[in-house]
């Protein structure tokens, strides 16, 4: 034992003359540090009740309840987390996870309440002194639990696509759908949002497990078209989709498209199981008007209900706007015919080139069908009425496009000019384009419209490719005149476009008559929305159909008119776009199912 | 690695050999070869350490898979080496013998997996479980959730809502589901 | 000294005629007799490391014979794994170890990064090295602090308790959290470091460097403590390799082994770590061996804290984590935590759930096999002190 | 005198030493914590402790002499206390000293142990009796160099009265044990560190090892009873080392700042220090100290320490 030893422990008494460590009041002296993972907020404003939190949380600590206040709507589920501090382990998972980046943490970190269920509360929602604290723990933008990147979808380049109507979107390899679907939270906000209420996690979720079969089933659980609706739907469940708070949304359209694209027409009826239909015939009868999404969605669901239906379609091909309204680049018509052949396969009867109205009555229909159902779709061009808008050289965009399908020579100038600013509009200027490509090897097509760039109806992408194809598109303009020159169209005047619609968001547009364009043209187009067709009435039925103010047929929940027997769907009722169409149709074979059955 | 694989491959019949990582390794051999193999790589081949004893339940196969994973201290290289075991009336030889601390990863193993190792000292003993009736519960088919829905008691007054169905009871309550088209779950 | 021959679980008998009869590795107590006592220590005895107990039989205050009971913190978090998601998996393993939980984060995240083939960026992996490093500090303070308490030398605890708590406001810091820092996830680190923490934590080393300096009058170089700790606990080098002894209690009996320098992780390969070992092997030497490489850690982390990048990503492009699915493989990922090789064997079968994950801590061998054999022979005044220079930590036995 | 002026003394006298030994011991709470850097409890704490305690229900009981183990323990502290003179010259607190007090006191510091241990015995715990045989054990070898020191000052002023004793310390610091016969006051302060049970010799209570031994299972008013004790028991033994070594008190004030610093040496040790294992501590009470007390006891004896 040495000396050192022993006396050098006496040293402690060193310290007892330092200031302490410890803090005499810690909870007021010692505030957590700025990211410290203290106890939740939640900003409502953001917060879009996806569950994601409720998802994620490894000790079951979070419910989705409903609140007060907070409305259930598109994209928002109304739902709100309720974290269990019993359970919660502050992980903060739930935060990193969160796409909107609603759900954070402040730093507090004391909380004292006599009632255990008080720990029990919905951030946010209960008042808390620490909801509006600045400090605490956020995610790192540096990181990322969920995957907010898409993956890119390989198109034709543009030199190769504009000579040509072949289609641009190649469409998801196995790899890249997989990759795509595995971004999926399977929240289901989308399903609310889509017009056909498609079970969208679920298909997705179906695709990540390699289960393409139980995919296609779910598709056509509400949505007899999904090659058309995987390619040319205005995918309104991706504007909705969780992940697009924060980055891309889900491509969930292309997944669609991938879905029905590995599965060959000729597997349909096995994999749907509607091989033996011809068993579960019913003794009843359904005429459809019109081939397009409404009609034909609504003659699919009746045909696998048992009913017997024949659908009367004007024009040679099936398909209506979706095959004379689009363009063949985006749509091709052997994909329009696989969903229409299996539809066929069904013993559902079409027959063409028969007009209701004219080669036969609506009348003579109701006569010998139980029910009719009409889908008659909006196929006349609406005119801006300037002057000069009479002449010949004028057109409508829908009746090119459907002078383009039906193979008919269209004689295109070498300038052209298309008004309007929607996707007709795109499709439109973008046909023109590849058509003077062809004739004249250079492509010189305009599109203006009264709208501004940031708020043109149609999609961002199909104003990026039509740019891409060399077309012009200058919008934030409004028409005031064609000029006509010996008869002949010479070019379209404009005026700056201020605002288009005035405070109450009705149609009034400003101009500002100082600001001048002139648009030199050989032809013009114009595309600025479409008109129903309604001449098939006789007028004893339009005396006793109810219309709306707005001039449109007035249905009922199930699509049925105040005739009995008729039930009206589709673009004229609703829309216009193809998944409201086959919504329509879907819930109107069921109206007519239940009208029937109650007959 | 590779010439000791040889080595060994030339003693007994390896079933499998993978590498992967720099320093990880696994071989996989026969029940009956394993005392052989790891008294081999204990004396011979200087694997002295060996850093656990675990198994893995793969209920498909009815197989339980132990993993002995050893350490050679000279060229700084994991080696595991597993044996695959019948899962019903799972039992292995014990290596108490060659490693000191082998009879608790046994005891362990016993208890959490049923595996029983005859021979090895205290294997009866419980380990973290006293009082344990149920099955072992390591195994694959033992269900957690069940097991604790049956024995404690859920907070009352909880609930939640799945965003999906609360927006179709909300939004489109009438939105009838299609008829006729079955998935494959249901 | 314990000798090998004499274990009890190798079926040898030696002369144990003051002991109790040994049938099947077992002891025979006849309590009866009036020769012994049956003591327990623990679950709840302050002596005791965290929740075990040991069940001893002491003749008068001399153990005759001791076994490790566990069980009372089972959580079963090994299980539980089973039926989580990986990304899941990550606020539970941090549980495994209070002290030091960092290594527990490392080991899964890198583990689940073997399997998946996932690449973590360089600033991440200097983020882990120095959120490893200062773990160690962590943990070594608390263990210093316990082993002067474990002899009833409160002062040297409080102080460097004290002292870990400033440790922990960096980890609050840095991560957001004190005690479980949650701070490695799959393919990264979640959080930057924050502004002026270098300097904080550069201020920090040097505080610690004084407190350790009076540690060391007072603890190493105190007479009571020499007495106490030295010839305590014995570990033999052939000891080391049967009963899978790793860490300082390894080193202390001369076996040059560190994980950081032998098969080196994160980026301990790119760093000066020296090896530190020591022949003697009793618990003052471990003590010794502890407190250097304490020393060490404070010379890392200053090394560590000029080296880290300033900018950079420190996440790997991860998919959702929510769908994440790990190809089926196994491994076997290890650090060196201040016990010794805490390792993670993880088994994917392919799907979004662990098959298997088995966390082996380094206090399974020490505070089963290696304490019951050295406890043998010792005053019961002398169990706490045995057991904390083992440095057991009960979690780690029962995942 | 009457007795009954004696026993209302004898009360005030015991209150004040009850009240200044739970303010010592929550003094030197104090200190420790400042050497642990921390700042402690308040020094009222032993006070808040006791009341606290006596409150709380009785909750585990077991048995007769359980009961009367505390009560024994607070005797023993009352017996001692009760014999010592505590200011020279007051007759408010000159107790009830009389001829032969310092054998009486001689057992008291024992007897309050003794009781304790039977008490304790009964509770059942395998701590208790652990604690128990740490603590006789100790005692006995602390005894043995406090008892030689006591007797060298026996020896040396030729009483056993402590008033005596404390009388022929007077005029000066000169005449003061410390200074008369060093070895005595050494051995017995090495034995005090014992008797106060701090580090290194807290061996009975020792947490980590036997934790805090026999009053294990003691709770509620027998806690309070026992830290009651502690206060008084205290009080008195560091009275008795100021009247036996350094030279009494005549005022209030002087036993005060005297017992104090007799206490500071035990807390200054203390503090430094783990603690010994049981049997490091026996062998070191009869090692040197013992060998110092003997010798005290032959420097008065032959080489005319004694006048």
């Amino acid at each position: 034992m040495k000396l050192k030893d022993v006396l050098s422990p006496l040293r402690v008494w060193e310290r007892a003359a330092k200031k302490p460590m410890t803090i005499k009041d810690p909870i007021n002296d010692r505030p957590g540090a700025v990211n410290y993972r203290g106890f939740h907020k939640n900003d409502f404003s953001k917060c879009i009740g996806c569950g994601s939190c409720e998802e994620i949380c490894q000790n079951d600590a979070i419910d989705l309840v409903p609140v007060e206040g907070q409305e259930t709507v598109e994209g928002d589920s109304g739902l709100r987390p309720m974290i269990d501090y019993g359970r919660c382990c502050w992980c903060a998972l739930c935060v990193d996870v969160c796409p909107t980046g609603a759900l954070t943490m402040s730093n507090e970190y004391t909380w004292i309440a006599d009632n255990p269920e008080d720990y029990r509360f919905v951030p946010g929602a209960d008042k808390t002194a620490w909801q509006d604290s600045e400090k605490g723990y956020t995610r790192s933008p540096d990181i990322q639990i969920l995957d907010y990147e898409r993956v890119d979808m390989q198109e034709l380049e543009p030199e190769e696509r504009d000579k040509s109507f072949i289609e641009i979107v190649k469409g998801y390899n196995k790899e890249q759908a997989m990759k795509e679907a595995e971004r999926c939270l399977e929240c289901g906000l989308c399903i609310a949002t889509c017009p056909a209420h498609m079970d969208i996690p679920g298909y997705i979720a179906a695709i990540r497990d390699d289960d393409i079969d139980n995919a296609l089933r779910i598709l056509y659980e509400t949505n007899p078209m999904p090659e058309i609706c995987g390619r040319i739907c205005t995918h309104k469940c991706e504007t909705v989709c969780a992940l697009h708070n924060n980055g891309d949304p889900l491509a969930i359209r292309w997944l669609k498209r991938y879905i029905v694209d590995q599965v060959p027409a000729d597997k349909y009826s096995e994999i749907l199981g509607t091989d033996h239909l011809e068993d579960e015939v019913l003794n009843r009868k359904v005429a459809i008007i019109g081939a397009g999404p409404a009609g034909l969605s609504a003659a699919y669901y009746l045909a696998i209900m048992g009913y017997k239906t024949k659908v009367y379609e004007a024009l040679p091909d099936p398909g209506g706007m979706v095959r004379y309204g689009i363009p063949e680049y985006r749509l091709p018509y052997d994909q329009i015919d696989k969903d229409i052949d299996y539809i066929r396969s069904l013993g559902v009867e079409i027959q063409f080139n028969t007009r209701v109205g004219t080669d036969i009555t609506l009348e003579e229909l109701h006569g010998s069908y139980d029910a009719v159902f009409a889908g008659t779709g909006l196929h006349l061009g609406r005119s801006t009425r300037v002057p000069g808008a009479d002449n010949k050289r004028v057109y409508f965009a829908t009746d090119l496009l459907r002078e383009v399908t039906l193979g008919n020579e269209i004689d295109v100038a070498e300038n052209i000019v298309v008004i309007g600013g929607g996707n007709v509009a795109m499709d439109i200027t973008r046909t023109l384009a590849r058509l003077q490509n062809l004739k004249y090897g250079k492509v010189q097509v305009l599109a203006t419209c009264l709208e501004a760039e940031d708020i043109m109806p149609a999609d961002v992408e199909e104003v990026v490719e039509a740019r891409e194809e060399n077309a012009v598109i200058d919008p934030g303009w409004g028409p005031k005149e064609i000029e006509i020159r010996d008869g002949k169209v010479y070019g379209l005047h404009v005026v700056k476009c201020l605002s288009v619609f005035d405070e109450n968001g009705r149609f009034s547009p400003k101009f500002d008559e100082d600001q001048k364009k002139f648009f030199k043209a050989d032809m013009v187009v114009e595309s600025i929305g479409q008109g129903m067709d309604l001449s098939y009435l006789s007028e004893g039925i339009k005396s006793d159909l109810k219309f709306s103010p707005r001039g449109r047929i007035e249905v009922d929940d199930s699509f049925q008119s105040s005739l009995q027997w008729l039930f009206v769907g589709g673009d004229i009722i609703q829309g216009p776009d193809v998944i409201h169409g086959i919504a329509n149709g879907y819930i109107a074979a069921k109206g007519i199912d239940t009208y029937l059955n109650k007959k | 690695m590779e010439q000791l694989v040889k080595r060994i491959n030339g003693m007994i019949h390896l079933k499998a050999y993978n590498r992967q990582r720099d320093d990880l390794f696994f071989i996989t051999v026969e029940k009956s070869q394993l005392e052989l193999v790891l008294s081999h790589l204990k004396n011979n081949e200087g694997f002295t350490h060996l850093a656990f004893l675990q198994a893995v339940d793969f209920l498909e196969d009815s197989k339980f898979q132990l993993t002995y994973m050893l350490y050679n201290y000279d060229i700084r290289v994991n080696l595991g080496v597993k044996v695959l075991i019948a899962r019903d009336k799972a039992e292995m030889t014990s290596i108490h013998k060659l490693w000191a601390h082998a009879w608790q990863y046994q005891r362990e193993l016993h208890e959490l997996f049923g595996i029983n190792f005859p021979g090895s000292p205290r294997v009866e003993e419980s380990f973290v479980l006293e009082g344990w009736e149920e099955m072992p519960p390591m195994r694959r088919d033992f269900d957690t959730k069940e097991y604790s829905e049956r024995t404690f008691y859920q907070r009352p007054g909880r609930s939640t809502n799945d965003p999906k169905e609360y927006m179709k009871e909300k939004m489109y309550k009438n939105y009838a589901a299609s008829p006729r088209i079955r998935r494959d779950d249901e | 000294m314990s000798n090998l021959s004499e274990s009890k679980y190798r079926g040898y008998e030696a002369d144990r005629s003051k002991y109790p009869r040994m049938e099947n590795g077992k002891p025979v107590i006849d309590l009866e007799s009036h020769m012994y006592t049956k003591l327990w220590q623990g679950p709840q005895h302050p002596g005791v490391t965290g929740n075990m107990a040991v069940e001893l039989i002491v003749n008068g205050d001399e153990i005759v014979d001791a076994k490790t009971h566990m069980g009372y913190l089972h959580r079963a978090f090994e299980k539980l794994m089973e039926r989580r998601r990986y990304i899941q998996c990550f606020p539970l393993v941090c549980r495994i170890c209070v002290p030091e939980p960092d290594t527990n984060e490392y080991c899964v995240s890198a583990a689940m990064e073997d399997l998946a083939g996932i690449q973590v960026p360089e600033r991440a992996l200097w983020l882990r090295t120095l959120n490893l490093e200062m773990s160690r500090i962590g943990s070594y303070l608390m263990w210093l602090g316990g082993q002067a308490g474990s002899l009833g030398m409160g002062a040297i605890g409080q102080w460097t308790i004290g002292m870990r708590d400033f440790w922990l406001d960096l980890f609050e810091e840095m991560t957001g959290g004190r005690v479980y820092h949650m701070y490695m996830i799959p393919g990264g680190v979640r959080k930057t470091l924050p502004e002026g923490f270098r300097d904080r934590a550069r201020e920090l080393i040097v505080t610690t460097r004084k407190l350790l300096y009076d540690v060391e009058n007072t603890f190493l170089s105190n007479a009571i403590i020499k007495s106490r700790l030295q010839g305590l606990g014995v570990i033999s080098p052939e000891m080391v390799d049967e009963y899978g002894i790793v860490g300082p209690n390894a080193r202390a009996s001369g076996m040059e082994h560190d994980i950081r320098i032998n098969n080196p992780y994160v980026k301990y390969g790119e760093l000066d770590v020296k090896m530190l070992t020591s022949t003697v092997g009793d618990a003052y030497a471990r003590a010794e061996l502890r407190y250097r490489d304490l020393h060490q850690s404070l010379d890392l982390v200053t090394e560590i804290l000029n080296r880290i990048p300033q900018d950079g990503p420190i996440q790997a492009d991860m998919p959702n984590l929510l769908n994440w699915k790990i190809p089926a493989g196994q491994t076997y990922v290890k650090a060196e935590s201040t016990r010794g090789e805490h390792g993670f064997y993880m088994v994917s079968d392919g799907s979004d759930k662990p098959r298997r994950v088995f966390a082996r801590g380094a206090s399974y061998t020490h505070a089963i096999s290696v304490l019951e054999e050295l406890a043998v022979n010792i005053s019961i005044s002398d169990l706490a002190g045995l057991m904390v220079s083992l440095h057991t930590c009960p979690p780690e036995i029962e995942r | 005198m009457s007795i009954w002026t004696k026993v209302l003394y004898a009360f005030v006298s015991v209150s004040v030493a009850t009240v200044y030994g739970l303010t010592l011991s929550g003094i030197v709470r104090k200190l420790y914590a400042r050497v642990h850097g921390r700042f402690g409890p308040p020094v009222w704490q032993p006070f808040l402790d006791i009341i606290q305690t006596y409150s709380r229900r009785v909750a585990v009981s077991h048995g007769n002499m359980f009961f009367l183990g505390p009560v024994f323990r607070l005797a023993g502290g009352l017996g001692t206390y009760l014999f010592i003179p505590v200011i020279f010259g007051s007759a408010l607190f000159s107790n009830f000293s009389m001829a032969g007090d310092l054998l009486l006191v001689m057992y008291f510091v024992f007897f309050g142990q003794l009781g304790m241990a039977l008490g304790a015995g009964q509770g059942g715990h395998p701590y208790s009796p652990l604690g128990i045989a740490r603590g006789l054990s100790q005692m006995s070898a602390f005894e043995v160099p406090f008892s030689l020191a006591v007797i060298a000052v026996a020896i040396q002023y030729n009483s056993l009265n402590i008033t005596s004793i404390v009388a022929a310390q007077q005029g000066g610091f000169m005449h003061w044990t410390l200074l008369t016969n060093p070895l005595a006051v050494i051995a017995a302060m090495i034995s005090m560190l014992g008797m106060n049970m701090h580090a290194p010799f807290s061996i009975v209570l020792a947490p980590q090892e036997i934790p805090i031994g026999p009053p294990v299972e003691m709770n509620s008013s027998f806690l309070s009873l026992l830290q009651t004790n502690r206060g008084l028991f205290a009080a008195a033994k560091l009275v008795l080392f100021m009247n036996l070594f350094f030279g009494g008190a005549t005022t209030l004030v002087e036993m005060i700042l005297k017992t104090f610093f007799i206490y500071m040496f035990s807390v200054f040790v203390g503090a430094a220090y783990p603690r010994f294992r049981p049997e490091q501590s026996f062998r070191f009470f009869l090692k040197w100290p013992a060998f110092i007390g003997v010798l005290s006891i032959i420097y008065i004896t032959y080489l005319g320490g004694a006048s």
